[in-house]
């Protein structure tokens, strides 16, 4: 692995939630590492702490519930130093926020705040990196075309016309397409991008993934791409890293992940989804599970996470919880017996 | 589930100071014939306008009367008005928000249309002219405020059956076939309990601050009834050099109004607590 | 914008006429017949009177044509004459009018502001011991008896302290003073009247913007916002705020029977020479046609005051005003 | 395909929603939700319904168990006109579960409660000897048929996970002894672990009770997977309709097309 090709380096990081006097362990002890211009995707079920992962690389959690509770978030700049998100001051925070590292969301509407022009919500981004506090009126058509530049990126039909629009006025799939413009404005280097088509249609879906990924080549994006889908996951990451109640089971390239998984729990879910291409058409045989639910993170059991569930499981999976067990160079597994699960 | 419920009202301070200030209220409404020291209808004209003393704790009024015991009957009226009162525009809240909420069409436009006439007429207002033709008894006042209560707690209850009337469990049972009457109030009540009870609680506190307005101008609770509004207003004459005779009894009102809005705010916060946490 | 105005307008006719409705249900409400439970009451009328008030109401017609001919002699504004001094009603109404408008939408403004700033710094500092004190202390403008408040004060500052004047609109010696004099002495008079209306009308628009405050800052625009790199003051200040003020100008225009509601009161302690004064004096003496002018007048103030606020509110909203 | 084995018949059904302007709310245009469908489904069938948002797929849903009346068009349930037929009778042949589970059981009734109810409408026109115990019983085995232990009958919806919910919504279901169930995206909101485990439990039930299926979904990986038959939705319209695998292998209209190639597509 080349150190020099890391953008973002994540180090052990925990988070942990408080509600009602109960602490919930969204995070615990996770690193990754994400190469310039890869897509990383991310796996998971729900409450398994994928969306918190994204909140917290732009300490985004809200502040009075989520608090991060170790690690580091190195980032690497454009000259080569790295910098700990975690221990800059706010404003320095900011000056990553949107300018270096941003972020795009699930729901497109409700992401986009209702009272403001689209366009104004861009340029807003754009003037407060650019620390361009002057409104000269030069400085404002120049803002404007700016914008428009961007609104063609996103490949949206008559620009100057929607960037005066509202976001209600637009359909999901334009919307979505606005946040992209908006997280794109200032050129980051790095796109988080959490569970992006989830609210929207299947046909959209494809729309704006395949525009993700043309603009990532255009721009050398580097993206971590959330998702519980592994569809997309396996169409457009080039890495893949399993979630599962708060910590990594798995970090596999994405061909290794899918044919040779290296853990009994990537193993159930690649069993479980329906309607895999090899299997005849409306053959309805009865899916391999993996039983039982999803664990409440505040009664989380000894050892292994995945062990009340796991049809592997031996004994020490309830005693101590495994480490990282290396298949090979780019492939690690959270679990005893990750080179014997063939 | 009570059992949380109970746990998030202890440590609500709010919560216990507005109840805990309430018991007490109602305890003293109940023995008021026990712990009053004085009739409240002795008068002792001897003895007019007297300051707070080891004898009369909160002064004497205008008649010579104690204002400690005729606060702690006022207790009765005051709690008695809050509650029937509130009562009755509960009840015709309910039944009309549900009628309207869930049935729709018609019924919901009718109602709707009444709703937005009480709305517009300055509520204040009308009671005062309903019981300038009426004669201000204590039921004339407490009928009236509650006939004139409904119009808010109608409309909150309508909005929150239509948002739960979307939800999938009222579709559910609308497919089992089940009775309107039986989905209405197992189904669709329960889960409007709460803004209900909060209304409710507030509603109370509104009343008695209703019924002493109506008293201080004269049209409330006739004397020589004690009620802390007519205590109040018997005093305004000798606001400069007795004021004891209005402060006491003002300051009844405050702390029980406040004890019930303290209460029902704090109830929201139990029993919808993703806004404080 | 302007077919939308239409329709609002056309709305407000059945309101009108299902008030007036009310209105004249109440006046015949009274056991026996208005006009002689009227006059066997009040000395003051004379026998003029009790006929132009059986001409006002045709007590002699079906109750259906009665309110008929109530209603056509309203649409022309046409109340009747005060029995107390023969004067028209609708004159009357007029000169009391701009003193009430004048200390509403004053302890209105103050309402609207003050709301807001305690709103929105108690939800920012939720369950902080500020967020606290102001739940209680909002919470002690409502519940506190607006009469008790406004005497207390009077006693305060008027009578203690003698710094401020304790009724009326207008000194005695008003005419003699000088233009900054007059003002001086109309603000002094204000002072007291409008505090108590404020602090009283406080409580349900700062809870309100409390726990809408709570729920924007919890959206996904403003954590939109602040993944843009936007300091927080523009996240709180532009873009949270942005969508609370929306709600709060409608609700505004909803205080609006409360605020009247008041006015009766403390207009009546203050000696304020407004509508409200006038209503209580003539139910006290059993005025009738001001009774009913000011019931008319005031459902008319309320109105018009929801229709401000709507209107406010679909400019305000884009989307409403860009369906 | 002989007609004693048709279950449901839907001949030219259609709902269209006035959209209402000014003051006397005339209907100006109308939104064709449904515009001009017909369909059968047969005894022991499982038939997907596909579509995206909008399509006008769960308005179908919510007409054929009477939540929505017709605009125009016939419903024949066993060649009985539906719209014939008492809302409390039809809910005993046709029953619905519903995409969310967190609004689907009411927060305020335990488990007990939910199930009892429908088991007790279910046995009101037979024996009225079943007591307060019977209902009990047919509850608790009600919910061992789902997957749950019988004595989750006092507990309430919000301690369950959301799997363990959407088993509770089918057996309340199920306790109406149902012949058709339309499933409206019974498992898009469920986490993939879970989507499994309900899939299999609905095919389980199919063959138990010999029930037949309407599947609304979105998902087309659900549909290729579970269903013998699959209609293709849009705009109101069934654009094309046909047994899934030559659907799936061959679609003759290009929105069909359109759709299957933007599924993404596993390496597997």
């Amino acid at each position: 692995m080349e150190k020099t090709n890391i953008i973002l380096e994540i180090k052990n990081l925990s988070v942990e939630y408080r509600k009602s006097n109960k602490i919930i362990p969204a995070l615990r002890d996770i690193s990754l590492t994400l190469d310039k211009k890869e897509t990383l995707g991310i796996v998971g079920e729900s409450g398994c702490g994928k969306s918190t992962l994204a909140h917290a690389v732009l300490k985004l959690l809200p502040e009075t519930e989520g608090k991060i509770t170790s690690g580091e978030i190195l980032f690497r700049e454009k000259d080569s130093s790295r910098i700990d998100i975690l221990k800059l001051a706010d404003d320095d925070l900011r000056k990553i926020r949107g300018n270096r590292i941003s972020m795009i969301f699930q729901d497109p509407f409700n992401s986009l705040n209702p009272v403001f022009r689209v366009g104004e919500q861009i340029t807003e981004a754009i003037r407060i990196h650019n620390n361009a506090g002057n409104k000269s009126k030069g400085n404002d058509i120049e803002l404007r075309n700016r914008v428009i530049k961007l609104l063609e990126l996103v490949q949206l039909p008559n620009p100057e016309l929607i960037m005066d629009y509202y976001p209600h006025q637009l359909s999901g799939g334009m919307q979505q397409r606005i946040m992209i413009a908006m997280a794109l404005s200032c050129n980051p280097d790095i796109l988080i991008a959490d569970e992006p088509t989830t609210a929207l249609d299947v046909t959209i879906q494809k729309d704006i993934l395949d525009l993700l990924k043309e603009l990532q080549k255009k721009l050398g994006l580097s993206i971590i791409l959330i998702s519980h889908d592994l569809g997309i996951i396996a169409q457009f990451c080039s890495r893949v890293i399993i979630f599962y109640a708060g910590t990594v089971m798995e970090k596999a390239p994405t061909d290794e992940l899918f044919h040779n998984p290296g853990n009994p729990y990537t193993k159930g879910l690649l069993d479980s989804l329906p309607g895999k291409s090899g299997t005849a058409a409306g053959e309805h045989k009865r899916l391999k599970v993996i039983p039982g639910q999803v664990p409440d993170l505040t009664d989380l059991p000894d050892g292994c996470k995945f062990n009340p569930r796991c049809s592997f499981k031996i004994d020490k999976c309830s005693g101590k919880e495994p480490g990282f067990i290396a298949l090979n160079k780019n492939h690690v597994s959270r679990c005893y017996l990750a080179n014997e699960l063939k | 589930m009570w059992k949380i419920l109970l746990a998030r009202f202890k440590k609500n301070k709010l919560a216990i100071i507005g109840a805990v200030t309430i018991f007490i209220l109602v305890i003293i409404a109940v023995t008021a014939p026990w712990i009053a020291p004085y009739d409240p209808a002795t008068l002792d004209m001897a003895r007019r306008l007297e300051p707070p003393t080891i004898q009369h704790l909160l002064g004497t009024d205008d008649l010579g009367r104690d204002i400690l015991s005729r606060i702690i009957y006022g207790t009765r009226i005051s709690l008695l008005i809050g509650f029937v009162a509130t009562g009755i525009a509960i009840l015709i809240g309910i039944i009309l928000g549900l009628v309207s909420g869930y049935f729709g069409g018609l019924a919901d436009t009718i109602i709707m249309r009444l709703v937005d006439v009480f709305l517009c007429i300055p509520t204040f207002f009308l009671i005062l002219m309903v019981l300038a033709f009426l004669k201000p008894s204590i039921w004339n006042v407490m009928v009236v405020i509650g006939l004139t209560g409904w119009p808010g707690l109608t409309r909150m209850i309508r909005g929150e059956c239509l948002s739960i009337k979307e939800r999938e469990f009222m579709q559910a049972v609308k497919v089992m076939g089940l009775s309107n009457i039986r989905i209405m109030f197992v189904h669709l009540l329960p889960n409007v309990m709460v803004p209900i009870l909060v209304s409710a609680t507030i509603g109370i506190g509104g009343a008695i601050l209703t019924e002493s307005a109506l008293s201080f101008l004269g049209l409330g609770v006739q004397p020589p009834t004690p009620t802390w509004g007519n205590i109040l207003a018997s005093g305004k004459p000798y606001l400069s050099f007795a004021c004891w005779v209005s402060l006491f009894p003002g300051l009844a009102i405050l702390v029980t109004v406040l004890a019930y809005n303290l209460l029902g705010e704090s109830l929201r916060d139990v029993f919808d607590p993703r806004m404080n946490e | 914008m302007l077919k939308y105005l239409i329709k609002r307008l056309l709305f407000m006719i059945p309101l009108i006429l299902g008030i007036s409705i009310l209105t004249f249900t109440i006046i015949h409400l009274a056991p026996g017949s208005p006009v002689d439970m009227v006059t066997s009451m009040n000395p003051d009328v004379d026998a003029n009177a009790k006929a132009r008030l059986y001409s006002l109401y045709g007590l002699d017609k079906p109750l259906y044509l009665q309110y008929w001919d109530w209603l056509k002699r309203i649409v022309t504004l046409n109340f009747g004459d005060s029995f107390k001094d023969g004067r028209p009603v609708i004159n009357k109404i007029a000169e009391r009018l701009p003193p009430t408008l004048l200390l509403n939408v004053l302890s209105l403004g103050l309402i609207f502001f003050f709301a807001l700033v305690i709103g929105v710094s108690s939800a920012v500092r939720q369950n902080t011991l500020y967020d606290k004190s102001m739940t209680v202390f909002v919470f002690l403008g409502f519940s506190i008896p607006m009469f008790w408040l406004a005497l207390l004060m009077m006693l305060l500052f008027g009578i203690i302290l003698g710094i401020l004047p304790i009724s009326g609109m207008r000194s005695v010696n008003y005419d003699m003073l000088s233009t900054a004099g007059k003002i001086w002495d109309l603000i002094s008079h204000l002072i007291l009247p409008v505090f108590v209306s404020a602090f009283g009308g406080l409580a349900y628009l700062s809870r309100y913007s409390r726990s809408s405050m709570l729920e924007v800052i919890r959206q996904d625009y403003i954590r939109t916002a602040r993944a843009k790199g936007l300091p927080e003051n523009t996240v709180i200040y532009k873009h949270a705020l942005r969508n609370v003020l929306i709600p709060i100008v409608t609700l505004l225009g909803l205080s609006l029977p409360a605020l009247i509601s008041g006015s009766v009161i403390f207009e009546t302690i203050f000696s304020w020479p407004g509508i409200g004064r006038l209503a209580y004096e003539a139910i006290m003496s059993r005025d009738y046609p001001v009774i009913l002018g000011v019931s008319i007048i005031a459902t008319a103030l309320t109105l018009t005051g929801n229709l401000l606020a709507d209107l406010t509110y679909a400019y305000i909203d884009p989307r409403v005003r860009y369906k | 395909m002989n007609s004693n084995n048709r279950l449901l018949e839907v001949r030219n059904l259609k709902k269209w929603f006035g959209v209402e302007r000014g003051i006397f709310k005339r209907s100006v245009s109308n939104i064709k939700a449904v515009d001009g469908v017909s369909f059968h489904i047969n005894k022991g069938e499982i038939l997907g319904l596909v579509g995206e948002s909008g399509s006008g797929k769960t308005t179908i849903g919510k007409m054929l168990v009477g939540l929505l009346n017709p605009t125009q068009g016939t419903i024949l349930f066993k060649d009985r006109d539906v719209s014939t037929m008492k809302r409390s009778r039809l809910g005993l042949k046709l029953q619905i579960i519903f995409q969310n589970p967190f609004s689907s059981l009411n927060p305020k009734l335990s488990v007990g409660t939910i199930i009892g109810e429908a088991v007790r409408l279910n046995n009101r026109t037979g024996d009225n000897k079943h007591a307060q115990e019977n209902v009990m019983q047919a509850t608790k085995r009600l919910l061992q048929t789902v997957g749950l232990p019988g004595h989750v009958v006092n507990d309430y919806p919000h301690q369950f996970s959301g799997g363990q919910r959407q088993r509770i919504g089918i057996a309340r279901a199920l306790a109406m002894d149902p012949e058709l169930i339309i499933a409206d995206e019974p498992v898009s909101s469920l986490d993939i672990s879970i989507q499994a485990q309900i899939l299999n439990l609905l095919s389980d039930l199919k063959d138990k009770y010999g029930l037949s299926y309407l599947l609304i979904t979105h998902d087309l990986n659900v549909v290729r997977h579970v269903c013998e038959r699959v209609m293709v939705m849009r705009n109101g319209k069934i654009v094309e309709e046909g047994v899934t695998s030559s659907v799936y292998n061959n679609p003759e209209h290009p929105y069909t097309e359109k759709l299957l190639s933007s599924i993404p597509e596993l390496p597997l």
